[in-house]
């Protein structure tokens, strides 16, 4: 009765540019690389909205069967597709953020020598994102998941001579791959309980289940171990220190890959999973405590980092904090709404600082920037307009998801909140600690020396364009900031939250998927024992008059919050900007701390790879192996020789002892012949 | 104490003495007149025993030829008084001890197993005739064997004894 | 009185015609008789022809013919060997019998003569020896070693297996020029003279347990229960003498000087059909003159071989000395074999020495050939390279070795296969366990060889002589055996089968066997 | 000739055309090149012949395929008894298509004494199919002995520097090893009086064999030993590394993805299929050590410094993979294990053709000695790359599905054992990614790699067939599993009655 | 009346005499002697048997030995001779160039 939409066309069409691009694209003209990496994302973006156009029609959810992938037994995993609210506004944002980034990449990554393998990656990434969002079962959801883990690791170590980009992809996959190992123990328990990967025959079997209110329990594990796979994808503690590092990337990538898609694909699972994480509490606290943590913690290193990009890439931890704390307060619809706006506005920051990067010749370092707002107007305003979205300025998009992540956050528990607010805080003076530094006050960066050609070859490498001068990005770099300006403005408007008139279409939009399933109970208890003050189902309309003054004025505390950074960053940054170093200078303990992002890399080394390193090399390889194991073996076979070596004292060559040998011999099989007919008669 | 036994002693004591002479003179000369001596005795037990025409064979064939051929050789060679080098412990740790225990046990068994029935003088009549009937007879085939292992015997002692012509410098 | 005295000595002399004359038989051998010794009396006259033509012939004008005369007598006598296939049964009054199992050792011990004597060819030449004796001896040899194969009067073996044994201590010693040769051959003599008193005091137990010598008259004898100590005394001293020739550890300790002082194709004949003969009388006298208790003895000598001769092996450079070592631990396999119940072990027993005839005499073949003028290569460093410098010569060696490892393909594998299935048969398992543990182990020295043929860069300059005619015959000989018993073992191994059956039928007990049921479970 | 009397003697065909193709060889003049396209010709004819295993297989029939029972040795009753299962039948496909790649990856790497290469690798060939193929004990013992000289020879002969070290290890490690399986076949013979599989299955299985409980044990440790070793498993794999880092790279090739796979496939085949009791009674060890092969392996691996001795180790710690799932007697697990054995066959193999392609230039296997290789042969370290994703197990890549069906498999046999044992995929990710990076990532820190030349003509030949069947096997393994899913079942008959009896008690 | 067992002692005795004199004697002339004392005491118990069972294949036994040991005592002391032709000494202890 559907319609047949052969969902497969959306990922397989970026997969096609990939390979063309991979297998002939070193041969073939940058603009026949870039025709068809725009084509091929185009296309996917297209058929995306195709596929939006004719939602309405679809009975939901819409599921295509392709093939079977493995079948083991009982056990079948397919190649399927599924299809509901949740996956088309992931769809949306994935081809259409993703489309604007392949356009702003052409005009970013033209001089690169290997342009085409860039492309080729990049729709590679399209490919598994896609897949990812697009899954039927989590099988395949694994597919895109680890797809995209792997294109993340080519693009963060696109520029592969440089050792610092190479260490970052590989630790990249790495760390992914210790959430992978979770996720995958979650899928074991799976099958072994359910005995399918279908998500229709996963939750079906999962509805009918009681909430775990006593706590651990087979969901609660479930939850917790898909949680530690999100951690892993979407940068959380304790998994997120791949993240920072990843900026290693080219600017592009990390606008699309680890600001705007990938790293959302955690919460996008958590969210896809909530049937069981609705029924198993204790893991939902878990996801709340660890994305409240993440989101603040992160937002702390952000205010010291010097590096734009590491600034930026901080701000998106913490705002996944925010995503996952929605999550785990049972707000998904409010998760992946700010997941849409902070793809919008963070993607948006990135391809500006990209912009700025380029505008300044690959300078990183925002104390070598200042008083850029005159030199490049588009990216400045565009910037802005970014800033502001993210720092929560009321009526831009990243206002309306915030504001409606900590409203529910504060019905969870007000510690949340809290953090939450104070994290709202901190993020609005970072980012403008980050608008001030680089385009107001003087230029501090040596102007044209940015320039010395190939000297930061490896890093965005535009010294590689022939010209001087800090000078606006080409026109094919500024339109996608443009778009993205207008929908990090106007893209909250989805989803205005009643208590502000509006009537949370977005929420509503979402409904079917998320409510479609919930259970009262589960959200009283879910929600009772964070002892909220209000216990209420989420968006059920229409809230009480109370409930939306309450809303309004937590709505004014958190816009107070974003001013007072405003306001404290103008302080620091623009009005005496010689404070932060004295202030650094006096609690120089903590600032050397926040600086260091709390030794927890150097933590980690210490902890982990070191002993691991050290400890396989002399005790398992040097020791087990060859002293104990192959030691063993060669004394075996020394010893064999030695004896044999005294064996052939024996033959000594002297006559009368080979008599006495003879003689002793007889005697013994005498003696025994004699014992023997004595003994047994 | 019968006659009989009383030449079985004397025949035995001068087996016994014959022997242990024979280990013990250090000159090969005096060992090969020893080991003469036991086989003159132990003809003599032959006879006890009735098999006259054994005995005859024993000093004729044995005491004769075999060890006139020893004593030849030695002169050949002149071997003198044997030195006492210490060639091997295991012969004399391992071998002698196994050599008794042997013995004993051995001892032991015959004890065991014939207790004391006595040995008849002139016990079985070894007449000639008999002893043809048997030998070219029902052992013809041995008998006629024999011959080719004295053949071999002869060969081997000519190859072996006859001075390998492209050794001449080895010799002297 | 004269009267009565000649009376007397009349009556004497008519009484005693009247009392013996009609005691006597009269009967002479018969026709059959001499085809059931056919083979030793062909071979005997060749060896007579040899040595009666030895001064003749001029060997340095055609040093070949003697020994192409010796040849002829032994293809003659493997003819021989058919009749006497062809009339089965007892000769000379109960001295031998011609059977399917006395008519497989001959042929064995035949062909290898003919082997050896063809691998002779260019050794005599390239040592200088002088050869009418040499083939003459050989001859005589076999006729001794077929004899004991065939005979089941003790005297008989007592003779026939001194004529194997003087013949080969006159063999050994006759690289007359080297000291190690004499040398060998002294030890040869002294020992395995001692080792034969051994088997004669045994013998002359035996005969005071049982007043008889022939063996089918003292099994009979010794089914009468029970079994005289005497006879457990002489088992045990027979089983010294056998055990030395076999070399059987605790009596292996002669193997290795005299292998290496003996001319190598001496060695490959003396590792092979003296070795062969003597385990017929031991399986004859095992199976035949069943004392169980023998069995355990077996069971520890066959074990101690087996470790002693490989272990032994495993640190010799000298490939002759190596090789004898590896002879050691093959006697403990074949002994493994006469620990198990009869019908089986027998049967395994024969297609081993067969199939180790193969490969051991095509080995020393080789060996002799590489050895050279005064067997100056014999170490395993003139071995390296031999893989490039003689490719041929190499691959048949390792062939040969391979055997003796008991890799697929080959005759050796069946070999040990066979002996320990028979031993899992009857249920020695731990005999079989010690067994397969040393054929593992034991290819670590045979491999030192391949290795050394062609993972190593030769250091010194080793002459490689082309292999002439008569030796690659006998090599390829060897050779066609070792693959043919390793790939289609199933008609040598019939034969050897049924004779056995035959063998255990003729001993009058039912079931000899009755060793390994009366003895318990698993060892 | 119509496909029916094909099937009849199709095995036997595809066992010995190799043989007879070294046979031939011998007589052919020593004209490398001729010998070279002469073995090509063989191997690629071996794998077309082989080919038809797959096509005309009765995917739903679970007994043996294509059988052939000869009598072969009256006394012992030894019969010429061959025939495949879904399980057997890919691994020979597996080494029928590995062969070709090894002669092409030897094309010019082997310079010297080229015909014994090409003899020895045909014979190997010929043992190895052999070993998969037969189904009496004896002939399987055969030609499990056989494997071992060509190889030995191989390693010893062409190798590197302490090849005789290496070859003797070898040698003796799996001879000692198979020995005790000698006993144990010898044992099973002398109380069922026949060699054959199935019929030593079925008396076992109706309990007709005299003494069978007192001896069971022992037999199967008798066989585990053997295969153990080959495997290797944990405290037995320390041949591995020596034999690899010194044989040649064909060597190496055939060494991991065939060769090791003996061992798995035996105690697939006759630890399982012969004593299912035992197997289970033992089954906790078994799979503890595996789990120590699995992580031992793995870490060790991270830290080799030598490339050819870090693949080594990986490979300890996939086939620790395999037993995993074979001792966890699940449907999955079973699957997997097969699945992971052919999946290691071809990534590995392809591995060991790369890392010698780079010997080729650079004449030594240290990471050290390299870095940064991705700008001077980039076609080499992508194709490096693809390989290496296929060993750590990314989806739509042969390894990841072998590997989610062995953990799944253990997971569901004890918890804890799919935990550890999914702990690999980390290990794995670390030790390939970071020796990738050292080898190929980074500014070039030798001035001689700049020079070195990127793949040649026939190396691609022989590394891309491998990727390529990477990549199918990662995207439609069912084409696999289809065949292997039933003979995995009937190979667990057993075991669903010794649980029912359980329950029954 | 002589009990067998007397005889089975001496030849016994003998026997081990030779035996003890093959050990402990150097001179190899003097070893062989030795061994001709063993046959010595086998013939003996050979013809005490042969009394005992009334059999006379016992002395015939005991003639083949003394052909036998004719036979071995030529090719012996040609042995010998070859032995002292190439190491000049008659010391056994000396004739050890083959060993280990």
């Amino acid at each position: 009765m559907n319609p047949m939409l052969n969902l497969w066309l959306i990922p397989v069409m970026p997969l096609a540019g990939a390979a063309i691009n991979g297998f002939l694209g070193k041969r073939s003209s940058r603009q026949a690389v870039t025709a068809v990496a725009l084509l091929f994302s185009g296309a996917a973006f297209a058929m995306a909205l195709l596929v939006a156009a004719r939602f309405s029609s679809l009975s939901l959810p819409y599921q295509e069967f392709f093939a079977h992938w493995i079948r083991s037994g009982t056990f079948t995993a397919d190649f399927a597709f599924y299809l509901d609210q949740l996956s088309l506004v992931m769809l949306l944002v994935v081809t259409g953020v993703g489309f604007l980034i392949h356009i702003y990449a052409v005009g970013y990554m033209w001089d690169d020598p290997s342009y085409y393998r860039f492309f080729s990656y990049l729709n590679l990434f399209m490919f598994f994102m896609l897949t990812l969002v697009l899954a039927g079962n989590y099988l395949v959801m694994f597919i895109g998941w680890e797809g995209v883990g792997l294109a993340s690791y080519l693009l963060i170590g696109f520029w592969f001579t440089k050792d610092s980009a190479a260490s970052a992809g590989k630790k990249a996959f790495i760390v992914n791959r210790i959430g992978d190992f979770g996720f995958l123990i979650a899928l074991f328990l799976l099958i072994k309980h359910f005995g399918s990967l279908n998500f229709q025959q996963v939750f079906g079997a999962v509805i009918p289940l009681p909430a775990e209110t006593a706590g651990a329990g087979l969901l609660t594990a479930i939850g917790i171990l898909l949680m530690v796979g999100a951690c892993g994808k979407s940068a959380q503690i304790p998994l997120y220190v791949w993240l920072p590092d990843a900026m290693e990337g080219p600017t592009p990538v990390s606008a699309l890959i680890h600001a705007a898609t990938m790293v959302t694909a955690g919460v996008y699972m958590v969210s896809r999973s909530h049937v069981i994480f609705e029924r198993a509490p204790v893991a939902l606290t878990v996801v709340a405590i660890i994305g409240t943590l993440t989101a603040f913690f992160a937002a702390t290193i952000g205010i010291v980092q010097t590096d734009i990009k590491r600034v930026l890439a901080y701000s998106t931890v913490s705002q996944l904090g925010y995503m996952f704390m929605a999550c785990g307060v049972g707000a998904f619809s409010a998760g992946i709404f700010h997941l849409m706006t902070h793809a919008f506005f963070k993607g948006l920051l990135f391809l500006a600082a990209g912009s700025v990067i380029h505008a300044v010749g690959g300078e990183q370092d925002m104390r070598k920037m200042g008083g850029l707002r005159a030199k490049i107007p588009w990216t400045f305003w565009t910037m802005t307009a970014g800033t502001l979205a993210i720092a929560g300025i009321p009526g831009l998009a990243g206002f309306f998801s915030k504001d409606e992540i900590l409203w529910r956050a504060y019905q969870a528990s007000w510690a949340y909140w809290l953090l939450g607010l104070v994290t709202a805080f901190i993020t609005s003076f970072y980012m403008f600690r980050l608008w001030f530094l680089t385009f107001f006050r003087e230029y501090r960066g040596e102007a044209e020396a940015g320039h010395d050609h190939g000297s930061h070859s490896g890093r965005d490498s535009h010294g590689a364009h022939g010209h001087s001068g800090i000078h606006e990005s080409p026109k094919v770099m500024v339109i996608p900031l443009v778009i993205l300006a207008v929908l990090s403005v106007l893209g909250g408007y989805v989803g205005v939250p009643g208590s502000l008139g509006g009537n949370n279409r977005f929420d509503k939009f979402l409904g079917p998927v998320f409510h479609g399933s919930t259970l009262v109970d589960a959200q009283h208890t879910a929600i009772g024992e964070k002892g909220a003050p209000e216990q209420e189902t989420e968006g059920s309309e229409p809230k009480t008059k109370t409930a939306a003054s309450t809303e309004l004025m937590f709505t004014a505390i958190s816009v107070l919050a974003a001013l007072l950074g405003f306001a404290l960053a103008w302080l620091l940054y623009f009005r005496s900007p010689e404070l932060p170093d004295k202030i650094a200078a006096s609690l120089s303990g903590g600032y050397q701390t926040l600086l260091h992002k709390y030794y927890i890399d150097e933590l980690y080394g210490a902890l982990f790879v070191k002993p691991l390193i050290d400890g396989s090399t002399r005790i398992l390889w040097q020791g087990v192996d060859r002293k104990i194991i192959d030691a063993t073996v060669n004394d075996a076979g020394d010893g064999l020789r030695h004896v044999s070596d005294e064996a052939r004292h024996m033959q000594s060559g002297n006559i009368r002892s080979y008599a006495g040998w003879i003689a002793a011999g007889s005697a013994a099989v005498i003696a025994f012949m004699i014992w023997m007919w004595t003994g047994p008669r | 104490m019968s006659f009989h036994l009383i030449l079985f002693l004397i025949f035995g004591a001068v087996c016994v003495g014959g022997a242990i002479n024979l280990l013990a003179q250090r000159h090969p000369i005096n060992s090969a007149l020893s080991l003469i001596a036991v086989m003159a005795a132990l003809a003599g037990d032959y006879l006890l025993l009735g098999a006259e025409f054994v005995a005859a064979v024993q000093l004729i064939v044995y005491a004769g030829a075999i060890m006139v051929l020893f004593v030849f050789v030695i002169m050949l060679l002149n071997a003198g008084v044997e030195e006492e080098t210490k060639g091997s412990r295991v012969a004399i740790l391992v071998g002698v001890p196994g050599m008794l225990i042997g013995g004993v046990l051995v001892a032991w068994v015959v004890l065991l197993r014939s207790g004391t029935e006595a040995v008849p003088i002139g016990a079985l009549p070894g007449h000639p005739i008999d002893i043809a009937q048997l030998l070219f007879h029902d052992f013809l085939l041995p008998f006629e064997v024999t011959s080719i292992l004295i053949l071999i015997a002869i060969m081997g002692a000519v190859v072996l004894a006859s001075k390998p012509e492209s050794a001449a410098g080895k010799v002297e | 009185m004269i009267a009565n005295a000649m009376i007397a000595d009349a009556s004497f002399a008519t009484t005693t015609i009247t009392h013996f004359i009609p005691a006597y038989s009269q009967t002479l051998p018969q026709l059959a008789d001499y085809v059931r010794i056919l083979p030793e009396i062909v071979l005997s006259l060749f060896g007579m022809i040899v040595m009666a033509l030895e001064p003749l012939v001029d060997e340095e004008k055609n040093p070949r013919v003697l020994g192409s005369i010796a040849l002829i007598g032994t293809l003659a006598a493997l003819c021989a060997t058919w009749f006497m296939a062809q009339s089965p049964g007892l000769a000379f009054w109960n001295m031998v019998q011609a059977d399917g199992f006395s008519v497989f050792f001959h042929v064995l011990v035949i062909a290898i003569a003919a082997v050896v004597i063809l691998s002779s060819y260019e050794y005599m030449a390239v040592q200088r020896i002088r050869a009418g004796e040499y083939y003459a001896l050989i001859l005589f040899g076999v006729v001794g070693v077929a004899l004991m194969t065939s005979a089941i009067e003790l005297v008989l073996i007592f003779i026939a297996l001194e004529i194997s044994s003087i013949s080969s201590y006159v063999l050994a010693g006759f690289r007359r020029n080297e000291a190690s040769s004499a040398e060998s051959s002294l030890k040869y003599f002294l020992l395995g003279s001692f080792a034969t008193a051994f088997f004669l005091y045994g013998v002359a137990l035996m005969f005071g347990a049982t007043g008889s010598t022939n063996i089918d008259r003292i099994s009979r004898t010794l089914q009468g229960s029970p079994v005289p100590v005497l006879a457990f005394v002489a088992v045990a001293f027979m089983f010294v003498g056998l055990g030395f020739k076999v070399a059987a550890a605790p009596f292996h300790i002669w193997t290795p000087d005299v292998y290496e002082g003996a001319p190598a194709p001496i060695v490959g004949f003396m590792s092979t059909a003296p070795k062969a003969a003597a385990f017929a009388v031991l399986l004859r006298i095992v199976f035949v003159i069943n004392v169980h208790a023998i069995f355990w003895v077996i069971w520890v000598a066959a074990a101690l071989s087996m470790t002693l001769g490989n272990i032994g092996a495993m640190v010799q450079d000298n490939v002759k000395r190596l090789l004898a070592y590896s002879s050691i631990a093959h006697a403990g396999y074949l002994l493994v074999a006469f620990a198990a119940s009869p019908s089986l072990g027998t049967s395994a027993a024969m297609f081993y020495t067969a199939s180790y005839a193969a490969m051991n005499l095509g080995a020393f073949a080789v060996v002799s050939h590489f050895a050279n003028a005064g067997e100056r290569y014999v170490t395993l460093e003139d071995y390296e390279g031999l893989g490039r410098s003689s490719p041929l010569l190499a691959a048949t060696l390792t062939i040969f070795l391979l055997s003796l490892i008991g890799i697929p393909m080959t005759g050796g594998f069946f070999a040990k296969f066979y002996v320990f299935s028979a031993a899992v048969k009857a249920n020695l398992i731990w005999l079989t366990i010690i067994g397969v543990l040393n054929s593992g182990v034991g290819a670590y020295y045979y491999l030192r060889i391949i290795v050394v043929m062609y993972m190593r860069q030769a250091r010194k300059e080793v002459p490689v002589t082309p292999v002439g005619f008569a030796p690659r015959l006998a090599i390829a000989l060897c050779l066609a055996a070792t693959i043919y018993l390793g790939i289609f073992p199933g008609s040598v191994l019939q034969y050897a089968q049924d004779s056995a059956q035959q063998l255990v039928q003729q001993t009058p007990t039912e079931n000899p066997p009755s060793s390994t049921v009366s003895i318990p479970a698993t060892y | 000739m119509s496909t029916d009397n094909l099937s009849s003697i199709i095995l036997t065909l595809v066992t010995f055309v190799p043989l007879a193709g070294g046979l031939l060889l011998m007589l052919l003049p020593r004209r490398d090149r001729d010998i070279r396209i002469f073995a090509l010709v063989i191997s690629l004819l071996t794998f077309v012949l082989s080919l038809h295993l797959p096509v005309y297989f009765h995917r739903a029939q679970t007994d043996f395929q294509y059988q052939i029972d000869k009598q072969w040795v009256s006394t012992p009753n030894i019969h010429y008894h061959m025939g495949i299962d879904g399980i057997s039948m890919w691994l020979v496909v597996l080494t029928t298509f590995l062969t070709p790649l090894c002669v092409l990856i030897s094309w010019t790497s082997i310079h010297e004494r080229v015909k014994e290469f090409f003899i020895l690798l045909l014979v190997l060939e010929t043992a190895l199919i052999g070993v998969f193929t037969s189904l009496d004990l004896f002939l399987f013992y055969f030609f499990w002995e056989a494997t071992l000289i060509p190889m030995a020879l191989l390693i010893g002969i062409f190798g590197h520097e302490r090849k005789v070290y290496a070859a003797i290890k070898f040698f003796m490690y799996t001879m000692i090893g198979s020995v005790f399986m000698l006993a144990a076949i010898l044992w099973l013979y002398a109380h069922t009086g026949s060699f054959d599989f199935v019929v030593i299955r079925d008396q076992i299985a109706s309990g007709a064999v005299p003494r069978f409980p007192a001896a069971a044990q022992w037999l199967f440790l008798g066989f585990f030993l053997a295969f153990a070793v080959k495997v290797p498993l944990f405290p037995f794999h320390t041949w591995l590394p020596d034999a690899h880092v010194e044989a040649p790279t064909a060597g190496s090739v055939l060494l991991a993805g065939v060769l090791l796979k003996m061992g798995t496939y035996g105690l697939l085949r006759f630890n399982l299929g012969l004593f299912p009791v035992e197997s289970r009674a033992n089954a906790p060890w078994v799979m503890v050590l595996a789990l120590i092969g699995i992580i031992y392996g793995a870490l060790v691996a991270m830290v080799q410094p030598n490339m050819k001795k870090l693949i080594a180790y990986s490979s300890v710690s996939h086939l620790g993979f395999v037993v995993l799932g074979i001792f966890s007697f699940t449907q999955a697990g079973l699957n997997g294990a097969m699945f992971v054995m052919l999946a290691h066959g071809v990534s590995t193999g392809a591995l060991f053709m790369l890392a010698g392609i780079l010997h080729e230039r650079r004449h030594t296997y240290e990471i050290s000695e390299f870095g940064g290789l991705a700008s001077p042969m980039p076609v080499y370290a992508a194709s490096y790359l693809v390989i290496v994703l296929a060993s750590v197990g990314l989806p739509l890549l042969n390894g990841f599905i072998g590997e989610f069906l062995v953990l799944s498999g253990a997971f569901q046999d004890r918890a804890v054992y799919g935990i550890l044992g999914a702990t690999g995929i980390i290990w794995s990710a670390i030790y390939l990614l970071w020796m990738y990076q050292r080898v190929f990532y980074g500014k070039v820190t030798h001035p001689v790699n700049n020079s070195l030349s990127d793949l040649l003509g026939f190396e691609k030949l022989a590394v891309w067939p491998c990727a390529a069947a990477a990549l199918v096997m990662g995207v439609a393994p069912i084409l696999w599993l289809g065949a292997v899913d039933p003979a995995v079942h009937a190979a667990l008959t057993p075991f669903a009655r010794l649980a029912s009896r359980v329950v029954g008690r | 009346m002589v009990p067998l067992s007397y005889y089975l002692l001496l030849s016994g005795f003998l026997f081990a005499c030779g035996v003890a004199g093959f050990l402990i004697k150097r001179n190899i002339i003097t070893i062989f002697m030795s061994i001709e004392l063993m046959l010595n005491g086998v013939n003996l118990s050979f013809v005490a048997f042969a009394a005992h069972w009334h059999a006379l294949a016992g002395q015939i036994f005991v003639f083949f030995v003394m052909v036998v040991a004719a036979a071995e005592s030529a090719v012996g002391l040609a042995i010998i001779i070859a032995v002292y032709r190439t190491r000049e000494t008659l010391n056994v202890d000396q004739v050890n160039l083959l060993k280990l």
